[in-house]
């Protein structure tokens, strides 16, 4: 025992919270003592953090311009002057780095806010109503499952023009069947619990049981799903930019720098492999915050 | 009694009947389904066929004659319509870019594909599988660390980073390996196409020396894409034997005296292996259409690269022909996982 | 490495939708028809006004300068063993036109259409053959079309016993090849491989046993496969690969500069592209050296006239350098002291988004804010074709090595209506120039070559001061080779690469 | 007043259909506690999941009494016998006892909420803990106050105790008992634990195979006055094991 | 102490929290079995009963943080044993029959598929049909009506009684000489756990086993066993003779056995059981 708990501490992990927000707030803290057990979660979360702070503060310390050229200084190797060298045009990478951490981060909530909902709702709806309704929506989602992702991808972005916003709506339209499958899987066993049965016996409507009962159960799994799948979205952006529907020139979104420097790859490491490492780093993170949200939020481990 | 079991196993042969019955017509929906959706979002990419065929100095006139010619000027639905029977009559149409019909050009793509996701998953079984048991056995040692970090790692890199590091490492440093393309022009056409496969097809003709040299080619994009698959592999196969290891059933096993070996292979991994299946078989079909950038990257003439060149082209005969064979192959896989779930697990007889 | 009698080059593949020389209009596949197929004469590559014989012994033009009668080489036999007669020549030039594919556009360049051509071309005899332009042309023109791929010799025999219909066996010939050429096709896979076999009854000695074309997209690739020796020939290096690999002597490059321009196209439906001191500012705008020097050191020239240097009449002064003083006054003056903002379309390869982003950072510096549109090849071209664009960088290679072919592109507009048949640059920039359409006309029938450069000259200077085309540089071929390799002869157009001297030591 | 005729509940599966209770009829009045005991899979909770309309009649009728003025649902609330499932793991406590009043548009919540958990012997302390800071046996006792918080006629109790420790399940009955006492409750209770149906009702049904086989008082059952040897079984078996008794 | 089957000495359990502290869940728990004797363990869920018995075997779980001053089984150091030869011990010399049959059985094998491990195990040899036969008769010896379909059926395919009959089939059928048996009841109906009380009682009289036997339910245990200890938060509070627990003296015993209502009689309410802290720091009678 440690008797020396500070108020705070205490007020937050007691187990008679006096007030729904002191409840909230200890189940909060709870769940983030458990993340935080895990070092290799915290370090996602430091990445993350760090890539936040970055997006947002980041423009404002590093001054130089990301789109401004000195052809003379070109494929300038990392050193004094550039800490990370420069690409063909003359650019600085670490200013390009820097800006384009805002688009990174924007394609992964674009994703999130794009995908999770959809495939949420699709799955929750079948998972719940079941019968024709469940039929039917699956094998939409079948259909969906058994296309070539990237013939569906391509032909968004294509149809859509290129853009990052347009790889990612592209790329979500693509990536939602796994989600309703996993939110339907969910939804069916949730369906048969008791609390359920519970809710109706007092009158609850269907729809009142999907939205307030069902989908917020569901969703932390497809959440932390999302989180895991991040770092393929991220590179899948950077795929499509590979093959030219991407972001658009010269906007330093970091795929496109990693497609651009393939083509200076054996002279000039630093182009394609710094704007890489730092993908890597990003999907990296949203791999480990992933795995410590599985950790947390996993009903088994309760909480 | 004989009434009862006559009467049974009646009700039997109806049962399969219907279901027989639905699964037919479940795959015809999601056929039409996949022609419906390619066909239409195909017409509807701002690229105009004409120019891939007529280049773009040729005359109005003679524009105006191709759109003819390729049926263009017809409302979409019925385009559709006459699409689909050509299908339905086993004629997948005429590529435009290569002027061979899309059947040819599939038997020569698809194989290579194949070959190249088959290799490359069956390294990432034969690796992926054992250490991700390994790494559930021994939960939160070094051996976990390991896997995980393989399992993170292979969701993050670039592939093209990947595949271009690894031409420059074991291509042009250290000679390991044959660099971009199936076969060495030397060895090109020296075995007769059976399968597709240029692996399987040297070794029914015998010919050590075409083997070795499509071997030398394919080890590098096999390996690359095959790091994926032990990422993905071990990362699902951990996450399984962890749930199974805290079953009941694993403390009996053991109560019994049984060695851990055991213990772990036969009981544990026994209950993982049909989920398993399903993964590898996902995995697997991932490989089939995600491999563009690693095709293009080893110059290896897939379906994947097919397929995208085809898509910006607006091929597309090209394009349906290969979605429907990718659509194809998957829902195949599919109907096979469902059929061994069906076949090795009880509990869904 | 690759054996002594096999010569195997990484290049792009993907253009090849057809194998038919009637039918084909991109620059490899002209390559590929230029050595299996012969023609009735091709351009001396040393002297591009002088021109050889190639099936044909000799030739005379009418005095009213409209028909060529050319003599036939006797005793020349097609792959097949089919002996190659005038009436093989005829045929095939008709069935060119007949076919109106997009090859077709070459030969009406002559007057040679699907109504006239089977009256115009004629066999006299087993060993005379004449042609009719519909007007009188200079006839180093005529010769020049005549050169091309598209009048290539087919096998008449061979091709009409696999004809369909009214296709003149274009079914047949797209995937197979019916010539007389150095080379004949052993086997071509889509996307992946061309392999060709040395035609032995060929009219000279070739050392190249076989030839094999490879689909290699990613320089980085090409470049390792050279390095590691796989590969003979590449023909697709970044000016960084060429450096390093020759630094290192791995690679022997020479340098060929091509009829390919790379220009800005300025479509004047858009209001603000449209006043000419807009179009001149951006000519001062551009930073010509510095991208030359940095960007595309070795693989393309500064060249600001509509004639590639080595076209008779060519203009070989760039007027333009980057004086943004200049252009801002420029721009002041057209009411457009604050800039303005314009989307431009760029095909999304190496190194056009390069070049692209480079110029979009020139015109940023009087407040042009250009915004790329990055697309597949395919649907940029689409766009341009449709004058769907605002500014479009691309560029514009020469059919063949007459000034023509390029006056045509960027100073002819017969029809500027929406619904005109003549979509060349200038149409597809909205730019009416009835004007200069003229001028191309009369240079064209000019007989006297003299002369006819100055015409030419006096076009390039007008339009260098005004004209909605941006033109910066000149491609530079740059052929990559083991050391060793000798003898690929490598032409202004791709159409005049020729395998024959091929050797390897 | 519950009143069950020839009740017959009826699932599809895969080869075919089962009758999980057939011709099933009973009579339970007003304020009365019925007991059903029955071997595992006999059909007591199917139905009541029945009377409780989360599970469709195939054959026969049922009524449960409700009053016209409100809605039928209301009138019967049900007690499972999952502790751990019944409750929504992302609702407080107070959450948990609030969703019914809203639904129901029932005002004065708060004061509600605390008397009902002041009902189930409750403090405040517990209002806004999550369940899984709850034992089994408090959790069963939120299940009960949110049961009871609509004030319904009718409480069908599925095995209510048998995931719990005698010592929790002695707490729970008493407080079944009082409630019954104080609230004139009709009940219904499920458990095959005879003494436990015992302690809280007057008269019981034993089912077998989806049929009722005997209803009794439980005066009988304390007499050993049965008749059916299923139920002389179950009498016996409260007696503990005993040697040689056999299978 | 001679004729002690088995003995525990001191054994400690405990698990990590969730902030990493250890939390106990056995406390220095004390216990002898002997030959043929059955100890019943008795108390409330979460009263390190399992964990007691997964000790003697070996089972308990890898996170699991333990220590004892002894643990012997027919004489050996169980403590100084490898784990390979502790292994050994497990399925033929002592074996444990678990809780919920439907958990407790490998789902995808079939019962004659799991039994012949266990006879692999205890070195027989037979294979084919003699082996058959044997599982078949296995299976009869624990009452299964049709041994034949059994042995084919896949565990989902039984009941729960007859599950738990054949679990105790394959855990007995060498002949043990300690059975520790967790709860094997308490999945089942009444009627059903008297069947299989009745299989179990059979067997370890045809062995003469010592029986541990974990359950909650005092009733049961009283009429079951022949000696019982009672166990509290990971302490055993009360260890006695079966016949003499209604006499017991530890309140907590008492409560317990006072919870239960009876048929006859009932209250007008259930005495319950009030928790004295001070019962986790009672010295722990033998
Ligand atoms: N949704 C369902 N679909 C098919 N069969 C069902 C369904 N629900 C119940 N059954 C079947 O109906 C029968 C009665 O089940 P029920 O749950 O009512 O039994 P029970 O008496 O409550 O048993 P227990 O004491 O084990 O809870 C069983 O045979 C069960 O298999
Ligand atoms: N794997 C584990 N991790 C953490 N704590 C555990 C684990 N296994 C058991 N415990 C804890 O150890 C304590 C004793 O567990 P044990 O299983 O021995 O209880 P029991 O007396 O058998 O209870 P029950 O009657 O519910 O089976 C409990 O408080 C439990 O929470
Ligand atoms: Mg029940
Ligand atoms: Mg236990």
């Amino acid at each position: 025992m440690k008797p020396a708990r500070t108020g705070l501490r205490a007020w937050l992990s007691t187990d008679t919270p006096a007030s729904p927000r002191q409840a909230a707030l200890g189940r909060a803290y709870r769940r983030w003592r458990r993340f935080s057990s895990n070092p290799l979660s915290m370090f996602g979360l430091a990445i993350l953090l760090l890539l936040i702070a970055v997006a947002a503060f980041g423009p404002m310390l590093v001054t130089r311009d990301p789109l401004q050229q000195v052809l003379a200084e070109r494929l300038t190797p990392p050193g004094a002057a550039h800490w990370f060298g420069t690409d063909q045009l003359g650019r600085d990478i670490l200013s390009r780095l820097v800006h384009g951490s805002r688009l990174t981060l924007a394609i992964a909530m674009l994703v999130v806010v794009l995908v999770v909902p959809v495939g949420l709702l699709i799955g929750t709806l079948a998972g719940y109503c079941g019968g024709i309704v469940d039929t039917l929506l699956m094998r939409v989602t079948d259909v969906a499952l058994a296309f070539p992702k990237i013939v569906l991808a391509l032909a968004f972005a294509a149809a859509l023009g290129p853009g990052v916003l347009n790889a990612v709506i592209a790329l979500s339209i693509t990536a939602w069947p796994p989600y309703a499958r996993l939110a339907r899987a969910e939804s069916l066993r949730l369906a048969q619990a008791d609390y359920i049965h519970a809710a109706r016996l007092q009158g609850a409507s269907h729809l009142r049981v999907l939205l307030r009962y069902i989908v917020p159960l569901c969703s932390s799994s497809v959440i932390v799903r999302a989180t895991l799948d991040m770092a393929g979205i991220i590179l899948a952006v950077a795929g499509l930019g590979f093959l030219g529907l991407g972001a658009q020139p010269p906007s330093p979104e970091w795929g496109y720098m990693v497609a651009a420097g393939r083509n200076v790859l054996l002279d000039a490491w630093w182009v394609a492999t710094i704007p890489g490492l730092a993908i890597l780093a990003v999907s990296l993170a949203f791999n480990l915050l992933g795995d410590g949200l599985r950790d947390v939020f996993d009903p088994r481990h309760g909480g | 009694m004989s009434t009862v079991t006559l009467n049974r196993s009646r009700l039997g042969g109806v049962l399969i009947a219907l279901a027989l019955a639905r699964w037919i017509a479940m795959l015809a929906v999601t056929f039409t389904g996949l022609l419906a959706i390619t066909f239409f979002i195909g017409r509807k990419i701002p690229i105009d066929p004409v120019l891939a065929i007529l280049g773009d100095r040729a005359s109005a006139a003679a524009y105006a004659a191709a759109r003819l010619r390729l049926g263009l000027d017809k409302p979409l639905i019925e385009q559709f319509v006459i699409y689909a029977r050509d299908v339905l009559h086993g004629n997948l149409g005429i590529s435009l870019l290569t002027a061979n019909p899309v059947i040819d050009d599939i038997k020569r793509v698809f194989p290579a594909t194949l070959e190249l996701a088959t290799l490359s998953t069956f390294i990432g079984v034969a690796i992926g599988v054992p250490l991700g048991v390994a790494a559930a056995v021994k939960h939160n040692r070094i051996v976990d660390h390991i896997a995980r970090v393989i399992g993170l790692a292979g969701s993050s890199v670039p592939v093209f980073w990947l595949a271009l590091m690894g031409l420059l490492l074991f291509y042009a440093r250290l000679h390991w390996v044959s660099g971009p393309g199936r076969i060495d022009p030397l060895y090109d056409g020296m075995v007769d196409t059976r399968t597709g496969s240029l692996l399987v097809d040297s070794i029914i003709a015998g010919e050590w020396d075409v083997f070795k040299n499509a071997f030398s080619h394919i080890a590098l994009p096999a390996g690359v894409l095959a790091f994926y698959s032990i990422a993905y592999l071990s990362r699902m196969t951990r996450s399984f034997m962890l749930e199974q290891l805290s079953q009941e059933y694993v403390t009996t096993a053991r109560a019994k005296g049984l060695p851990e070996r055991r213990v772990i292979w036969r009981h544990a991994f026994g209950n993982i292996a049909v989920p398993l299946l399903t993964v590898i078989a996902l995995a697997y079909s991932y490989l089939l259409e995600g491999s563009v950038l690693t095709e293009i990257v080893f110059a290896w003439p897939g379906i994947g690269s097919y397929l995208t060149g085809a898509l910006l082209n607006a091929d597309m005969n090209a394009v349906l022909g290969s979605t429907l064979v990718i659509g194809a192959t998957f829902i195949a896989l599919n109907l096979l996982t469902d059929a061994l779930y069906r076949v090795f697990d009880p509990r869904a007889r | 490495a690759t054996p002594k009698d096999m010569f195997v080059m990484a290049t792009l593949l993907d253009e090849f939708t057809s194998l038919d020389p009637g039918e084909i209009y991109e620059l490899v596949p002209e390559e590929y028809v230029a050595n299996t197929y012969d023609r009735l004469v091709r351009v001396d590559l040393k002297d591009p006004s002088k021109f050889n014989g190639d099936v044909a012994e000799s030739w005379t033009v009418s005095p009213d300068g409209l028909t060529f009668t050319f003599k036939i080489r006797p005793g020349l036999k097609f792959h097949s063993g089919n002996p190659l007669t005038a009436d093989d020549v005829a045929w095939s030039i008709a069935r060119t036109a007949l076919l109106d594919k997009g090859a077709a556009a070459v030969l009406a360049g002559i007057g040679l259409t699907k109504a006239n051509a089977a009256q115009n071309v004629k066999k006299i005899d087993d060993t005379t053959v004449s042609i009719t332009t519909d007007r009188r042309y200079a006839p180093t023109f005529v010769l020049n079309v005549l050169g091309s791929w598209p009048a290539s010799v087919v096998d008449r025999k061979l091709v009409e016993s696999h004809a369909k219909g009214n296709d003149y066996g274009n079914e047949w010939l797209k995937t197979n090849e019916a010539g007389s050429g150095a080379y004949k096709l052993v086997k071509w896979t889509a996307n992946d491989s061309i392999v060709l076999q040395r035609f032995d009854g060929y009219r000279m000695p070739l050392a190249m046993k076989r030839i094999v074309l490879r689909h290699v997209t990613e320089a980085a690739s090409q470049r390792l496969m050279i390095q590691n020796g796989d590969i003979d020939v590449a023909r697709d290096l970044s000016p960084d690969d060429l450096d390093t690999l020759s630094k290192n002597g791995v690679i022997k490059a020479s340098a060929v500069p091509q009829a390919t321009l790379m220009y800005l196209g300025l479509n004047n439906k858009n209001p603000n592209l449209a006043k000419p001191e807009v179009w001149e500012a951006m000519k001062w705008l551009i930073d010509y050296q510095g991208i030359q020097k940095n960007v595309i050191r070795t693989t393309y020239k500064v060249h600001e006239a509509f004639l590639p240097e080595g076209f008779l009449g060519a203009l070989n002064e760039n007027p333009y350098h980057q004086d943004v003083a200049k252009a801002k006054a420029l721009l002041a003056k057209a009411g457009l002291a604050n800039g303005f903002t314009v989307k431009m379309d760029v095909r999304n390869d190496y190194p056009y988004s390069e070049i692209a982003q480079a110029v979009q950072a020139n015109l940023a510096l009087a407040n042009i804010k250009v915004q790329l549109v990055p697309s597949d090849n395919k649907q940029t071209l689409g766009r341009y074709r449709a004058r769907a664009h605002d500014i479009y960088i691309g560029e514009w290679s020469a059919d063949y090595i007459d000034p023509h072919s390029n006056a045509q592109g960027f100073a002819w507009n017969p029809d500027n209506s929406d619904a005109s048949s003549y979509k060349m640059l200038a149409w597809r920039n909205a730019w009416n120039i009835p004007q200069l359409t003229k001028e191309t006309d009369a240079a064209l029938a000019e007989s006297d070559t003299k002369k006819r450069a100055q015409l030419y000259e006096k076009m390039q200077r007008e339009m260098l001061a005004q004209s909605p085309f941006v033109i910066m540089f000149q491609k530079v071929s740059q052929v990559a080779a083991r050391p060793g390799v000798t003898g690929l002869e490598v032409g202004p157009i791709n159409d005049l690469v020729s395998y024959r001297n091929l050797k390897k030591q | 007043m519950i009143e069950i005729d020839r009740a017959l509940i009826r699932f599809r599966t895969k080869t075919g259909h089962v009758d999980a209770v057939r011709d099933v009829s009973l009579r339970v009045e007003t304020g009365e506690v019925f007991g059903l005991v029955g071997e595992s899979g006999s059909g007591k909770s199917t139905l009541l999941r029945a009377l409780a309309g989360l599970t469709p009649l195939a054959g026969g009728s049922m009524h449960t009494g409700s009053r016209p003025d409100r809605p039928a649902r209301r009138d019967v609330q049900m007690v499972f016998q999952d502790p751990y499932g019944a409750l929504h793991p992302r609702f407080t406590v107070d959450k948990t006892l609030r969703e019914p009043l809203s639904i129901n548009g029932i005002g004065d919540e708060d004061a509600r909420i605390l008397a009902a958990l002041a009902e189930v012997g409750l403090g405040p302390a517990f209002r806004f803990r999550y369940p899984h800071q709850l034992s089994g046996g408090q959790r069963q006792r939120v299940s009960i106050a949110r049961a009871l918080i609509v004030e319904p006629r009718v409480l069908l109790l599925d095995e209510p105790t048998s995931a719990l420790d005698v010592s929790v399940q002695a707490e729970i009955l008493n407080l079944l008992r009082r409630l019954h006492r104080e609230r004139d409750l009709t009940m219904i209770l499920v458990s095959h634990n005879l003494a436990v149906i015992g302690f809280l009702c007057q008269r019981v049904a034993v089912m077998r195979n989806g049929e009722i086989v005997e209803q009794l008082g439980i005066d009988a059952v304390r007499a050993r006055n049965v008749a059916h040897e299923y139920t002389r079984r179950l009498l016996r078996a409260t007696e503990g094991y005993v040697r040689g008794q056999g299978a | 102490m001679t004729d002690a089957l088995a003995e525990i000495d001191g054994l400690e359990v405990a698990f990590a929290g969730h902030d990493g502290a250890l939390v106990p869940a056995v406390r220095g728990v004390s216990l002898t079995v002997r030959r043929g004797e059955r100890l019943g363990i008795v108390g409330e869920s979460g009263s390190g009963k399992s964990l007691t018995g997964r000790a003697l075997l070996g089972l308990l779980p890898p996170e699991a943080e333990w220590s004892a001053k002894a643990l012997h089984f027919e004489g050996q150091d169980l403590l100084a044993m490898r784990p390979k030869a502790r292994r050994r011990l497990c399925g033929t010399r002592m074996s444990m029959v678990l809780q919920d049959p439907k958990y407790s059985l490998n789902p995808v094998m079939t019962v004659a598929q799991q039994m012949r491990e266990t006879f692999a195990r205890q070195g027989v040899k037979e294979s084919g049909r003699r082996l058959r036969e044997r599982i078949v008769k296995a299976l009869e010896a624990v009452h299964i009506h049709d041994p034949q379909r059994v042995a084919h059926a896949y565990p989902h395919e039984l009941s729960g009684g007859m599950g738990q009959r054949v679990m105790i089939a394959m855990m007995v059928s060498a002949g043990p000489s300690l059975l520790i048996a967790d709860e094997p009841t308490s999945a089942l109906d009444v009627l059903v756990s008297m069947q299989v009380l009745s299989v179990l009682d059979e067997m370890i009289a045809r062995h003469d086993t010592g029986l541990v036997f974990v359950s909650h339910d005092l009733p049961l245990v009283m009429s079951f066993c022949d000696r019982v200890a009672v166990m509290y938060g990971g302490r055993v509070v009360e260890t006695c003779a079966a016949r003499d627990l209604v006499h017991a003296t530890h309140p907590y015993t008492r409560g317990l056995l006072e919870a239960n209502p009876p048929l006859d009689n009932p209250p007008g309410e259930l005495p319950t059981l009030r928790r004295d802290p001070a019962w986790l720091d009672e010295g722990t009678p033998r």
